[in-house]
């Protein structure tokens, strides 16, 4: 079986073939054998040998996945490494990290939370790092700031409103 | 005493709900609506809601607690820290319901909860303060007004809530030109999380330590200090690692800060747990900041080192009991602990909150670690309260020992369903600086700035390839068609597939 | 030392392993097929397979355990306890090819490891042993000899194997009648747990405790005893509840004790981790029994109350490193520690293991717990090793403050899927005369007997009344169809409907 | 609703109506008012109040129950509590546990192990407590016994089988 995914905005492909007790599995044409075993819950144990290694090394590896996102996130030794399945149908996770780039700046709200003021209005020019909103959220202040220089082109919110996790707030384009 | 209220949630309830059934005391909990499936809520003995998620609807109200403490027949009331813990109205109402306030007196909570009057007993306990002012500023106070007195203190300067504690409505103020903005901010958090905005101003000592000392008093006129420790690795003014004892503390300043925070607590005669804090200048010099007059978050810490049970010793006192506890031991610590604050906060995106439900949980064990939480699996992170997920604590033989043990045990610790602090306390442990005590009160702010927003923590190539086998192979093995659906089939399905393959 | 493998499993691979990561040293954990997914194979770098699931096939094969570490690069082998830590054979298997042993040398390991042999050594130590057989019984000795070397010592009396340790092949025999059948069980007990079979006798004091000595021995001539375990209460000879210090041992027979084990380990030039076991008659009188060539399970007690990790230790030991502990105070305890030895086996059935998958699992925190496990989630207690689901430890300021908490971590533990003796704590906690500290080696089996079969947990009236409620609402906020099916889905649901009645 | 069980040998009847906030439940026709909600799993936590109480009890309760299994194992404080509903069409767990009684004892394995020795024969007269087989698991011998006086009727292994939990092993009228 051949798998693609995207992982640091780089593709990796990775093809799976049974091997005796586990598998075979090649990354980017890198040959390994997998011994692979399902702890509890989605968390696995892998024990993975490179060509040429007697010794396997042990990797344990929770793969967290949501009904209808592309993207599942695989926690490996406490780090949590995005991999977005090429062909999927569902949408990719992540969206509010849309801060860096050249497109316009869609400010989401990244929890849930009560917007207490609103620093700029449609039509103000604002600078790298510059205050736009300021949300609310268990006890703490948090100011989103624009990433770039631009103009604010539209504010979707009012002070005072709670606000979901993922609203859009702000865009700067 | 023979049951106890607690006046909390998370954590700090888990604990004081501990050192109780240490002592065979009955307890009662209180409850906002998201928290009715809390782990204080199901430890407990009893439980009573108390009103809505915003804590001014529920863990603030002073009214409800009280009623909740006379109706389940409680006789004492232990405030944790935090909502009402510095509440002088809160200490008196339990007061008059003939209740027991595990704390001090209403008196002391009004003297040394006002930072002014507290720098004054500081003052007349001969102890040194910080230059600011000398009276707090109400919030009809104007902007035009309070410029003009920062400038007689000099910038920069610290703005603080009078009724402050823990970071909140506090604010860094470089130049006059910041000035307005932050005194709304700060001012806007004062009300909102003690309802009370005034505020006072501080000089801010540069490249100072944040270093403070614990105490207990008993109502037969002993007050006792303990060894200190070390709060300077802040984030925005709040603390997030802490350590006992600290590396800047030699045994002669130890036995000075120890003597003046004892004398300043005597000045006002102090009873039960309090914390006096104080900045240690690179001379040498320390200053008192300010009393707590509460448990602090860190205090398990100094039980690590001392062995002694803070909230048992809360409970004595309040009860009447003698400290005779050995004043020297107090003073000897043994051993090195350092506790780590985890949040529900994203180190990624600015350590924004990141609330949600925890959908996976392993918490390190083994020698040398404790771990103090209310999290647990299916639970929520609420958006309404302190993000705090554990309080993690680990003991070594000495300093770096105890770091080792913190690697371990954070390496062991695993949160799933919302990003949390870990990979910046790992991070942080193998800063060089740190490593070596070699910070101050700015230490974080200045190391952040200047990573200028990189991630703390990049997979490495390995670990990407690692992730992309992983998410294959689950992929092949589970071809789950509604992945929320049936976790519990599929796993043993997962299960015999594999083992069909080995 | 750089890489270490682990030739044990459980919860004593895992404690092994954490003290690794402390010191920045890689692990290799070696596993048996129904151990694939085992915690201390997760945990640890890398991981090899030794082989079928039972221990002569896997953990006690010396040749796939040498072979697993030269070809991982391991240069040190820490052989935990059980299996193969007492093997003289394994120890000199590791040496020749070039790993080192993390334990005492072979000639060591051989000497004291026969029973026999160090009863002599103590005995050249000048001090007292109990009376019993000069020489090893091999197999080959009929019954009736053995009966007649019996009648020389005197019933009652213990029949021990050479090779054995933790109770394995141990047998009291009250009288000539019980000898055979006793005999030959212990001697099948003792083959299969240790391949010898070889067995000796000893006349068995009554009324009497089980104290034992920690030491630790360096390759420069050091040996230095800790403060005494109390390892008195035992079923079937097999401790499970393990405490530091000893109420029965006041500071002179302290000295003595502690000051006789070190002899004992100096007259054979003794290395790395050793307990000499003692018994303590009522007079005082304490007999050298045998002497432990390995780490113990209870050693974190003496952790607990001394600080000083034992396994660290031993590595530094094993590296050439000089002890450099204060000997004065390894023997003056820190407060008071306890031990519980939570098992898979159920209290209301004799005892019998109740091996199966663990569906839940619930570990007490807080102030003075330390839980060292290697169980989990969706684990295995499989039937082929010791049915050891954890060893619960607590500590406090005092015994009374010790047991206080140990009853509070007990009640936070829950273990589903599995029966375990968890309720068996419970009742030994609230028995007068074991928290008065009234009891000796007789005093559980004694206790337990006088109780005739009465469940040692039976459910009160109320308990009974939320049973019938909990499972009531239980089926009519979750009428799932396939109870095993979907619970991930159904867990939801049944969420959501309670918070819509709400 | 009306429900119907055995706990510890004893009939309970309990009815649940939805009150409010939570349900009213009477225990035999004792009154309670009743707070639940599902933790996580089969954990469930019960506020429950007695008639005129002012304040509510903490109880948390874990409900286990199997697949067609009549028997759900109820964990309260630590106890476990066997609560069997009547009407039921599964099979009732815990039938090794037939010692007690006058009928014949049926001696089931309890756990997964091997047969080591068999210690009688059928038409053997047997007393209580004689020990009848011994099945190793876990490193240990453990000698199942006889729990009245009787005769064996059967028995249905050999010396050096491996059993399962709840194979019958023996069974002594």
């Amino acid at each position: 079986m051949k798998l693609q995914f995207d992982i640091a905005d780089r593709l990796r492909t990775v093809e799976v073939t049974r091997d005796g007790h586990g598998f075979r599995v090649l990354v980017d044409g890198v040959p390994r054998l997998i011994d692979v075993v399902r702890v509890h819950g989605n968390i696995w144990s892998l024990l993975v040998r490179d060509h040429g290694e007697s010794t396997a090394r042990s990797v344990e590896a929770v793969v967290a996945s949501q009904a209808g996102v592309d993207t599942v996130d695989v926690h490996i030794d406490g780090v949590s490494i995005p991999v977005l399945m090429r062909n999927g149908l569902g949408r990719r996770s992540r969206d509010s990290v849309s801060a860096k780039g050249t497109g316009p700046q869609r400010i989401l709200a990244p929890m849930p939370g009560k917007v207490v003021r609103i620093l700029v209005k449609p039509g103000d020019q604002v600078q790298t790092r510059q205050g736009l909103i300021v949300v609310e959220a268990m006890k703490m202040e948090n100011e989103l700031r624009a990433a770039r220089d631009g103009r604010v082109r539209e504010v979707f919110v009012v002070e005072g409103q709670s606000v979901e996790s993922g609203t859009p707030l702000v865009v700067v384009e | 005493m023979k049951k106890i209220l607690i006046a909390n949630r998370g954590e700090i309830a888990v604990r004081v709900i501990r050192a109780c059934r240490d002592m065979g005391i009955a307890t009662v909990a209180v409850y906002s609506e998201c928290d009715r499936a809390a782990l204080h809520v199901r430890l407990a003995d009893q439980a009573c809601p108390i009103g809505p998620n915003p804590p001014r609807e529920s863990y603030l109200r002073i009214d409800a607690i009280v009623a909740a403490a006379t109706q389940s027949g409680a006789d004492g009331v232990h405030p944790g820290y935090g909502f009402l813990a510095e509440n002088e109205d809160f200490a008196a109402a339990c007061r008059d319901a003939g209740l027991i306030f595990i704390g001090p007196t209403p008196e002391a909570i009004r003297l040394m909860g006002s930072k002014t009057a507290a720098r004054q007993a500081a003052i007349r306990a001969g102890v040194p303060v910080v230059p600011g002012t000398a009276e707090p500023l109400a919030d009809t106070v104007s902007d035009a007004a309070v410029l003009k007195i920062a400038e007689g203190i000099g910038y920069p300067l610290m703005l603080k809530a009078v009724a402050g504690g823990g970071g909140n409505g506090m604010r860094m103020v470089a130049n006059a030109a910041e000035l307005p903005n932050a005194l709304r901010a700060a001012r806007s958090e004062a009300a909102s999380a003690f309802g009370d905005s005034a505020m006072y101003l501080e000089r801010r000592i540069m490249a100072s330590r944040h270093i403070e000392v614990q105490l207990l008093g008993d109502h037969h006129g002993t007050v006792l200090p303990f060894v200190e420790r070390e709060c300077s690795l802040q984030r925005r003014h709040q603390k997030i690692v802490e350590e006992s004892p600290s590396l800047a503390v030699p045994s002669g300043t130890r036995r000075a800060m120890t003597a003046a925070a004892a004398a300043v607590a005597k000045t006002v005669n102090y009873t039960n747990a309090g914390t006096i804090e104080f900045l240690l200048d690179t001379d040498g010099q320390f200053y008192f900041l300010e009393m707590n007059t509460r448990l602090q978050v860190e205090h398990p810490i100094t039980e690590m080192v001392t062995g002694v049970d803070l909230v048992a010793w809360q409970i004595r006192i309040a009860r009447g009991e003698k400290l005779t506890l050995d004043p020297e031991s107090l003073l000897a610590p043994r051993g090195h602990a350092v506790e780590c604050r985890i949040y529900a906060e994203d180190p990624a995106l600015g350590f924004m909150p990141s609330p949600g439900r925890i959908t996976g949980l392993r918490v390190p064990h083994g020698p040398g670690v404790r771990d103090d939480s209310g999290a647990y699996e299916g639970g929520e992170a609420p958006i309404f309260y302190d993000p705090m997920i554990s309080k993690l604590v680990t003991w070594g033989e000495s300093r770096p020992h105890a770091l080792a043990r913190m690697r371990r045990a954070l390496a062991e610790y695993e949160v799933r369903g919302v990003q949390t602090t870990i990979p910046f306390f790992q991070w942080l442990l193998h800063d060089e600086d740190f490593l070596a005590g070699r910070f101050d009160t700015g230490f974080i702010d200045r190391k952040l700035g200047a990573r200028n927003g990189e991630p703390l923590q990049a997979a490495t190539a390995y670990q990407q390839e690692m992730a992309a086998i992983a998410a294959a192979l689950a992929q092949v093995l589970r071809p789950a068609p509604a992945p929320a659906a049936s976790e519990a089939s599929s796993r043993w399905k997962g299960h015999a597939r594999s083992e069909a393959l080995r």
